[in-house]
């Protein structure tokens, strides 16, 4: 008996969830110390990005495989193993394929370990899920979390540098806001992107709302 | 160090720690645990979350306890659907419940066009705050104050004001919470069975003249819908006609045909109809403050 | 999903069990990830060490690592001894030592500034610096990679040790901005004083120790 | 400068400076004609109501008992003038909601004097029977409150009351009845002390006047008793110094504890107007039946204290003191700090009312102009409150309907609306509204 | 890294370097849990706790995986230990407090999976503190983290009374305000260093 | 007389009041500013004058934005955002653009007001979240200071000041050496930081010494403050803690080691502390209503300040310690409640 009201979301849904409905960045507002950390620049944010997105990926579908095999006392021990082992990897890999973007990121490989979209994740889908269904879904996820930090890194390399992947925009002469870079500057970007949502969002409902009241009872 | 010592050194380590830990997890777990029933979150999880109270409880999560207990039964949650109610009682293995669907009902109908102003209120505007300062300005003392305290309180969105002034309800939506009923300064909501269909949109206890001067369509008390109904359907209590609801089944339309202001309504399909000797009313403008009245 | 009855409790072994398999297999996956890259790995360090070393020493062309002691000289190998300071010696390609790098940190403004910096025994100066990390105020701390007249300083920085050989002759001293009198005070940078200091700080402290130890012991690092 | 007007002037902390406006604190009581018709509400008093013993068409005599007090916790109601009661129904009341009421048409030939009663020797009387001759006088405590005078004179067994207060400040702004009474009825009032004095089982009495009143002083203090028993004491000239905790505090240096009685601490509070009347009533056996009211405010012609009998509709009063033609109006039953507007002017003066105000456009019109502004968190209304409260905080609890911190952490329950918070305000938030408004749901709430 | 003082770390940890604003750790917590004064209290003290008890168990950890060189192993050792050590937290809290394990709710597993628990065992192995030095480390991170907590706690509170507009509402709202904070606990940067 | 006829008006109690009002009281907040300005225009000139302009213009221009935006009424009228427009620019070297100075205004009304709603429901003070974002996004502007009373400085403005928008300002230092000989462009607290010369009090009290355009003069501010509280428009009670408190650990760090640490006169004169404490610390909205919880705010104001000054990297640390209290005052207010009276007997 299906629950009233729930449905399955097709393959492209589930996908999209991550992308759009669901985006760890602006919709759930999860795994925000890396976002805000390592979103100084857009290369930054794209290669973060993309190594949690392998992460999540990985440890998703493991966790997806063995899902009916751990017992539930030691489910968050035996993910965070899962997890910690990719991050390693990843970690490696990283050491391995360029020393400038490790340095970059610095601390924050090793702590994409704690960061909570992938435990999430391991726990409200993954451990519920089919391996297929899993893994479309952490895809979804790891790009819509690189979308977003590119969303931020971007806006905050362009002010804080007047520049984007490096190249500069706007003259020698520009004056960088270097707010941007910092802490602060993190927080209110992120701040300013929800805030756009958030009107557009309620421009849209704002339409919705319009609709005259009729009396009933006393007419 | 070479590879094969390396593997086997990572992987005793690992497995020393992971079975230590599990190791210490299961003993936390035998002396540390302690039971609850999965079906209260499991159940939980498909009530409404809304907490407004309307079943009784302190709460949706108290509510599932009380399900699962069996105390209760899935239909006093009059916010859910029915199918979601349904779902709930299959899975739970019990039976439903019969729900007596109930809305909240207003007994005024003195908007602003047909019921005249004293005196003028300034003050914070809230139903409330006007009926501290001599109990608002409306000449009727007993009429709808029109700031819309029971909009505001509706958590479900049911109560709208109209041009008049007066909460509009949408029988749809309202959930019986009581919410209104409690927040209403002049008590004129109440909780009413969708079976009674036979209404007195009015509370005022002026004599008829008075009455008529203070609202175009207050009770007169001219007694002509207790003549034309049932015995003891309707009475006249203290120059106001109250419905007796233990004979809500001899109530007929016939009570509302020569009400000449349209005090007493018949709600048919949700929606409040008046005879056809009620007096019609065209303004729409607000009638003037005045203080003679 | 019906269930009514309360689950039994999941016994000891199997939890013992998953966990402990889950972990051994975990580790295994890392070891090989960790040797399968440590070669890129260990070559990219060198690679990056060296291009470091070769920004601040020109000319050179290759280098070794040793550890000064207080016994002497080493080369680098394992763990680094109690006291140990590492050194890096570069030539040119025809084998002659060119000049030594050591590292220097000190707490910035916003945290610890790691440079390193080229020494030339010859003079007894320093030559040159290069910050390995930092995390400085952008625009502000980071000039010290950038600022021309702040990386004078350290064309010819006066390191000389007193003549018991035991201790600087002069302690390398940042000054403000426009104060400079003396061939060991560096320039700071306006603005970014703090950050002028720190490295100012490091190096005198990293020279202090290394020095004493490196200079009876240079013809160790020549004949290699 | 707190410090040292502390030293100099009995007063309590906080509070604020109204002007006094007391224009008619030099004119002697007038009397007012009956009104045709007298409205006498069954509950004019805190408690329950007085049941009717009469009926329609019945004829009844000023001083007449209409109505009996139902248990302790009620008093008598009598009848103000000669007359027929034309009927026992609901009729408007100064609250808004419509309340039962004995009508009384008034017989042209009424006279003023009052020829029901039945003398008797006072000082014959113990504490307890003093009391319930204090019941049947139907008297309330005349400061505003109308709480019944005999049930605030009945003090537990194991409470004994070292002092009787008798609060002479009328703090609240326009109001001189009670002034002009300590003037001319000085010496109704010091027997009514006495009495009172000897209910309460107390040797000693203070008289709190605020000094802005040093003809009252004066009046009083050339008539004490010798023996030293009653004192009188000058206070500060500061809003609310009429409220009986910040009188206790001024003239005796005592604090009533919070959400207590004046009784805990050995203290009975009565208003002077009370304890005149009840100098005047107790020997005779009479009822109450009329009070002093200041019918004053920029809207009246003639104002003045007026002798009122109870019962007398709103309309009758202004006609006769000479409302103004303004084509707005307020009309305030009380003073202008804590006094209630009222929406009719069928509403009778009841045994509570001191003071009818009467306010004109102009004046609020000009108010008008005030515009409301969120809190700015000035803190004036913290430095105004008698209390010790903090109306800012309660203020913007309130804007958001959480009542319950509001009286859980905010202590809601000992505002006793005095409305100085309101009165600071810049921002001109109705503060007391918003708790009064609080404070009504948290009841029901509660009940 | 033997010459800061355990005064300077702990000054460094709560203010200059406070981990949430000055370091961008522990933000989940700190947003989610940030609205309630009474719960944002207790929280702030969980993690400090539990930050103490990860430095423990990463000193520990740190010399066992050096003693066999196996560095590689250091983070995925941390953390198992440092998850079941709040599992154990957790277990017994439901059993000896329930009220306390209602109020933090979801939080407490949240803790095990917060960046500034892992950073504080990571930074400090990083640095090499000595076995007091990351005591202190771990208290004073959290110290800060508790800090920013109560004060953002304080604010939002303040601000649930506000008439803050519809757009602001929500996470936005509290992203600005933790930029505010952060602009000025710049101030304090340089706290703590030292001469 | 027809007593049926008029209207009756119902009002809640009290049916008198005080008549002080919100517009009343910043408008003399604005009068008290002026002096204070006008002195800073004539130090400084052209730049001063054309700073406040700007940065008024631009508070007031995004304060109408928003009204317009949330649909409120328009509050220009209650002064309040012309004060964040004044004390901001006062806050600004006088040499800063004018493009980084409408940042600033901007930031300041969007970021530190309107997004919480507006006057009175901001809880850090706006004009300082102006100038603390201008402080972390151009730190080298903001920290490049100019001499005063430069002799053609109506005539001419600083350089800087009009720096195209977006653009980095060129080097004041030729110019400000050609204004005046051997000026150092170190303010009194820098000298004194890193250079360990304390700058005459003298100079200090009178305005002779390099600032900010309206932290110059301490004994204008003190008496444009002192009348703001003898009218009650301001709580003394603030600036007398802030100033006693820092005076006090000043006082004690000075007795512990007398070389290292500065006169408590220099603490309470140089830098922006007087400002502060005046004008910026008393800002009601962001400041605790409780009388206990005023005077621990500007102790904590206070000591964070001398703190700043003496143990971090900052040179100046008021508009941090000012911000840091802002934070804390929700808090202070919260556990700093009046007595309520009686409840000593009360039983808990
Ligand atoms: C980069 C990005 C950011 C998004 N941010 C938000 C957001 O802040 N709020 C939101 O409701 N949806 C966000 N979404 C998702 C869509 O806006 C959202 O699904 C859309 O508003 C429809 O939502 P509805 O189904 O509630 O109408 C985002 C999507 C992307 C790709
Ligand atoms: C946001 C901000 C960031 C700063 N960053 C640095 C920095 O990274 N390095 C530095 O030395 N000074 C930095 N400073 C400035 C110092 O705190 C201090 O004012 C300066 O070093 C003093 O040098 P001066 O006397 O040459 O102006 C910064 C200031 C601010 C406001
Ligand atoms: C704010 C406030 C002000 C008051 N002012 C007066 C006053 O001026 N004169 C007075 O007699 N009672 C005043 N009262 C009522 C007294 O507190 C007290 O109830 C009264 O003096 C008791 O006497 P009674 O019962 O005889 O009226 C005031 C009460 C409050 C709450
Ligand atoms: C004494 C006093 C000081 C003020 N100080 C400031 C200030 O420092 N910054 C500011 O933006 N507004 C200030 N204002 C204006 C006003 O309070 C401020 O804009 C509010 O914060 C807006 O809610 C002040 C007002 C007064 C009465
Ligand atoms: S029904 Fe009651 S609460 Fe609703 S508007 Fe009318 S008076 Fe107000
Ligand atoms: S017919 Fe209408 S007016 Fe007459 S008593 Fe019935 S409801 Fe009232
Ligand atoms: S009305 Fe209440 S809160 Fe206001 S001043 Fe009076 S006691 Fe205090
Ligand atoms: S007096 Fe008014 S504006 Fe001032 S703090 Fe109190 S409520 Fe707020
Ligand atoms: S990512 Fe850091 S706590 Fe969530």
């Amino acid at each position: 008996m299906a629950i009233p009201g729930q449905k399955q979301l097709t393959h492209l849904e589930e996908f999209m969830e991550g992308i759009w409905k669901q985006n760890p960045v602006f919709v759930m507002v999860l795994g925000m110390c890396p976002t805000l950390a390592v979103s100084v620049s857009a290369v930054n944010s794209l290669s973060m990005g993309l190594a949690t997105a392998f992460v999540l990926v990985c440890s998703t579908l493991l966790v997806s495989l063995i899902r009916k095999l751990v017992p539930k006392e030691v489910r968050i021990a035996t993910y965070i193993v899962i997890i910690a082992t990719f991050v390693t990897v990843v970690d490696y890999l990283i050491q391995a394929i360029s020393l400038t973007v490790y340095e970059a990121l610095g601390a924050f490989i090793q702590l994409i370990v704690v960061n909570c979209i992938i435990l999430g994740r391991a726990e409200a889908h993954a451990s519920k899920n089919p391996p297929l269904r899993t893994v479309i879904n952490a895809l979804g996820m790891g790009i819509g979390f690189t979308i977003g930090l590119f969303a931020l890194g971007s806006v905050r390399e362009i002010l804080g540098a007047g520049k984007l992947f490096g190249i500069p925009l706007f003259g020698p002469d520009f004056q960088p806001w270097v707010v941007m870079v910092l802490p602060p500057g993190g927080f209110f970007v992120l701040g300013a992107w929800l805030l756009l949502f958030n009107w557009l969002d309620s421009r849209k409902s704002g339409v919705a709302r319009g609709e005259p009241v009729e009396g009933r009872v006393h007419g | 160090m070479d590879t094969i010592t390396g593997v086997m050194l990572a992987g005793g380590f690992m497995a020393a720690l992971g079975g230590g830990l599990a190791w210490m997890l299961a003993a936390a777990n035998k002396r540390l645990y302690v039971y609850e029933d999965p079906r209260i979150d499991q159940v939980a999880e498909l009530l409404p979350q809304s907490n407004c109270g309307a079943c009784g409880t302190a709460g949706c999560r108290n509510f599932a306890e009380n399900l699962v207990e069996g105390k209760l039964q899935p239909s006093g949650c009059t916010v859910n659907t029915p199918d979601m109610n349904a779902y709930i009682a299959g899975f739970l293995g019990v039976e439903l419940g019969a729900a007596d669907k109930r809305v909240a009902r207003l007994a005024c109908a003195g908007g602003r066009h047909v019921a005249r102003l004293r005196a003028h209120y300034d003050g914070l505007e809230t139903c409330r705050a006007a009926a501290t300062v001599a109990g608002g300005g409306k000449a009727c003392a007993w009429g709808c104050l029109g700031l819309g305290d029971c909009e505001t309180v509706c958590d479900f969105a049911a109560i709208t004001m109209d041009q008049f002034g007066l909460p509009v309800v949408d029988a749809a939506k309202c959930t019986a919470c009581g919410d209104c009923v409690e927040v209403c300064p002049k008590d004129l909501f109440s909780l009413q069975s969708v079976t009674h269909k036979l209404w007195v949109a009015c509370k005022n206890r002026a004599d008829g003249d008075t009455a008529e001067l203070q609202c175009e369509v207050a009770c007169t008390a001219c007694g002509r819908c207790v003549a034309d109904s049932a015995e003891g359907v309707v009475k006249l209590d203290r120059e106001l006609a109250v419905i007796d609801y233990a004979l809500n089944g001899l109530a007929t339309r016939q009570a509302i045909e020569r009400c000449p202001t349209g005090a007493i309504v018949w709600f048919e399909d949700d929606h409040a109809e008046k005879g056809r000797a009620a007096k019609k009313i065209v303004r729409i403008a607000p009638l003037p403050v005045a203080s003679e009245v | 999903m019906n269930a009514t009855a309360a689950p039994a409790l999941t016994s000891s072994k199997a939890m013992i069990l998953t966990l402990g398999l889950v972990a051994t297999l975990c580790g295994i996956l890392i070891v090989s990830a960790y040797q399968g890259t440590l070669a890129a790995v260990t070559a990219n360090k060198r690679i990056a060490l060296e291009r470091a070393v070769f920004k601040v020493i020109p000319g050179a062309t290759g280098m070794k690592e040793f550890v000064a002691t207080t016994s002497g000289i080493v080369p680098a190998s394992g763990a680094l001894p109690a006291g140990g300071v590492k050194v890096y010696a570069a030539y040119d390609q025809s084998g002659t030592l060119r000049g030594i790098a050591a590292e220097a940190a000190a707490t910035g403004y916003a945290d610890l500034v790691r440079v390193l910096y080229a020494y030339d025994p010859a003079r007894q100066v320093i030559t040159g610096i290069g910050v390995i990390s930092m995390r400085e105020t952008p625009g502000i701390g980071d000039k010290i990679q950038t600022d021309a007249a702040f990386l004078k300083n350290f064309q010819a920085l006066d390191v000389s040790l007193a003549p018991d050989m035991k201790a600087l002759a002069n302690a390398v001293k940042t000054v403000k901005h426009g104060a400079k009198q003396h061939p060991w005070e560096i320039d700071a940078i306006s603005g970014a004083t703090v950050t002028s200091k720190a490295v100012g700080k490091g190096i005198n402290d990293s020279a202090r120790r290394l020095l004493p130890l490196l200079l009876p012991n240079l013809e160790k690092l020549k004949g290699a | 400068m707190n410090i040292f007007s502390f030293i100099k002037r009995k007063t309590f902390a906080r509070g604020v400076h109204p002007a006094g406006n007391k224009s008619t604190a030099g004119m002697p009581i007038r009397r007012l004609p009956f009104a045709p018709r007298m409205t006498l509400p069954l509950a004019q008093h805190i408690g329950k109501p007085a049941v009717p013993t009469v009926s329609a068409g019945q004829e009844v005599v000023r001083g007449q008992l209409i109505a009996r007090a139902d248990g302790f916790m009620s008093v008598p109601l009598h009848a103000s003038v000669d007359g027929v009661v034309e009927a026992i129904e609901l009729r408007p009341s100064a609250r808004g909601p419509w309340a039962e009421s004995i009508v009384i048409r008034t017989y042209e030939a009424s006279t003023q004097a009052v020829r029901w009663g039945q003398p008797r020797d006072m000082d014959t009387l113990a504490p307890e029977e003093i009391i319930r001759a204090v019941q049947a006088t139907g008297m309330v405590g005349l400061g505003g409150a109308a709480f019944p005078s005999h049930v605030k004179l009945t003090v537990p067994k194991d409470r004994p009351i070292h002092t009787l207060v008798v609060n002479g400040c009328e703090c609240e702004p326009y109001l001189t009845c009670d002034h002009r009474m300590m003037m001319e009825m000085t010496d109704a009032m010091l027997t009514g002390i006495r009495y009172a004095m000897r209910a309460v089982g107390t040797p000693r009495a203070v008289i709190g006047v605020e000094d802005n009143k040093p003809d009252a002083v004066e009046a009083i203090r050339a008539k004490l008793p010798a023996d030293g028993s009653i004192a009188v004491v000058a206070v500060e000239t500061k809003y609310p110094q009429g409220a009986e905790k910040m009188l206790i505090k001024s003239a005796l240096g005592l604090d009533v504890p919070a959400g207590g009685l004046p009784s805990q601490i050995g203290v009975v509070v009565n208003n002077v107007g009370t304890l005149a009347m009840l100098g005047r009533l107790l020997p005779a056996g009479q009822g109450l039946t009329e009070r002093v009211v200041t019918v004053t405010g920029p809207g009246i012609d003639r104002p003045g204290d007026y002798w009122v009998p109870i019962g007398t509709p709103m309309r009758h009063v202004l006609e006769w003191a000479g409302a103004k033609a303004v084509t707005e109006r307020e009309i305030i039953l009380g003073g202008p700090m804590m006094g209630q507007a009222v929406a009719s002017l069928d509403v009778p003066v009841t045994k509570g009312v001191s003071g009818i105000l009467v306010f004109d456009r102009r004046d609020i019109e000009a108010e008008d102009q005030r515009r409301a502004y969120p809190c700015i968190k000035c803190g004036e209304c913290v430095n105004a409150c008698p209390m010790g409260l903090n109306p800012s905080m309660l203020g913007m609890l309130a804007a958001s309907r959480e009542y319950d911190s509001m009286a859980a952490s905010y202590h809601l329950g000992d505002c006793f609306e005095c409305g100085c918070c309101t009165y600071v305000c810049p921002s001109h938030i109705p503060l007391v509204q918003q708790f009064r408004v609080a404070k009504g749901i948290l009841r029901e709430k509660a009940a | 890294m033997d010459d800061i003082s355990v005064g300077q770390i702990f000054v460094s940890a709560v203010l200059a370097n406070n981990f949430v604003l000055a370091m961008f750790l522990g933000l989940c917590p700190f947003l989610g849990v940030s609205g309630k004064l009474n719960t944002a209290a207790p929280m702030g003290a969980a993690t400090t706790f539990v930050m103490l008890v990860a430095s423990l168990c990463a000193f520990g950890l740190n010399w066992l995986v050096v003693h066999f060189q196996l560095e590689f192993l250091r983070l995925i050792s941390y953390i198992v230990v440092i998850a079941s050590a709040v599992q154990l937290v957790e277990m017994a809290l439901k059993k000896y407090s329930p009220a306390l394990f209602r109020a933090l709710g979801i939080y407490l597993p949240l803790i095990t999976t917060n960046c500034a628990v892992l950073g504080v065992a990571l930074f400090q192995t990083a640095r090499e503190y000595s076995f007091l030095q990351a005591l202190t480390f771990a208290a004073g991170a959290g110290t800060g983290f508790t800090l920013a907590l109560v004060l953002m706690a304080g604010l939002r509170e303040r601000l649930n009374l506000a008439k803050v507009p519809n757009v602001v509402q929500g996470t936005a709202l509290s992203l600005m305000l933790a930029g505010t904070l952060s602009l000025a606990f710049m101030g304090f940067a340089g706290l703590g260093a030292g001469e | 007389m027809n007593l049926h006829s008029p209207r009756i008006e119902l009002r809640t109690s009290p049916h008198v009041v005080k008549g002080l009002s919100v517009e009343r009281i910043m408008f003399n907040v604005v009068l008290a500013l002026l002096p204070i300005a006008a002195f800073s225009i004539w130090q400084y000139g052209l730049s001063a004058l054309a700073l406040l302009l700007t940065v008024i213009a631009t508070c007031l221009l995004s304060e109408r934005l928003f009204n317009y935006w949330s649909g409120e009424p328009n509050t220009l009228s209650d002064w309040s955002a012309a004060i964040t427009g004044l004390l901001l620019a006062l806050t600004l070297p006088p040499s800063f653009p004018l493009w980084m100075a409408a940042v600033a205004g901007c930031v300041a009304i969007a970021l530190g007001k309107a997004m919480f709603g507006g006057i009175g429901h901001n809880v850090f003070n706006p004009a300082l979240v102006g100038r603390a974002f201008v402080q972390a996004a151009f730190p080298v502007s903001i920290s490049t200071w100019a001499p005063a009373y430069a002799s053609h400085r109506f005539t001419e403005f600083i350089p800087t000041t009009l720096t195209l928008p977006l653009m980095t300002p060129a080097d004041i230092g030729p110019w400000a050496k050609q204004a005046l000989d051997g000026f150092t462009g170190a303010t009194p607290l820098a000298r004194w930081k890193f250079e360990h010369v304390a700058t005459a009090p003298y100079d200090l009290l009178t305005g002779a010494a390099t600032a900010s355009a309206g932290e110059t003069s301490a004994i204008l501010i003190l008496l444009c403050g002192a009348y703001l509280a003898a009218c009650r428009f301001m709580d003394w009670r603030i600036p007398v803690a802030v100033l006693g408190s820092a005076a006090l650990i000043a006082w004690l760090f000075q007795l512990w080691n007398p070389v290292r640490f500065p006169d408590p006169s220099f603490v309470l004169l140089s830098g922006g502390l007087m400002l502060g404490a005046v004008f910026m610390a008393t800002d009601m909205a962001t400041s605790p209503v409780t009388p206990k919880g005023v005077w621990i705010y500007g102790a904590v104001i206070g000591v964070v300040t001398v703190m700043i000054r003496y143990f971090g990297g900052l040179t100046e640390g008021v508009m941090y310690a000012i911000l840091i209290g802002n934070a804390l005052a929700p808090l202070i207010d919260q556990y700093c409640q009046p007595k309520v009276f009686g409840s000593a007997g009360r039983k808990t």
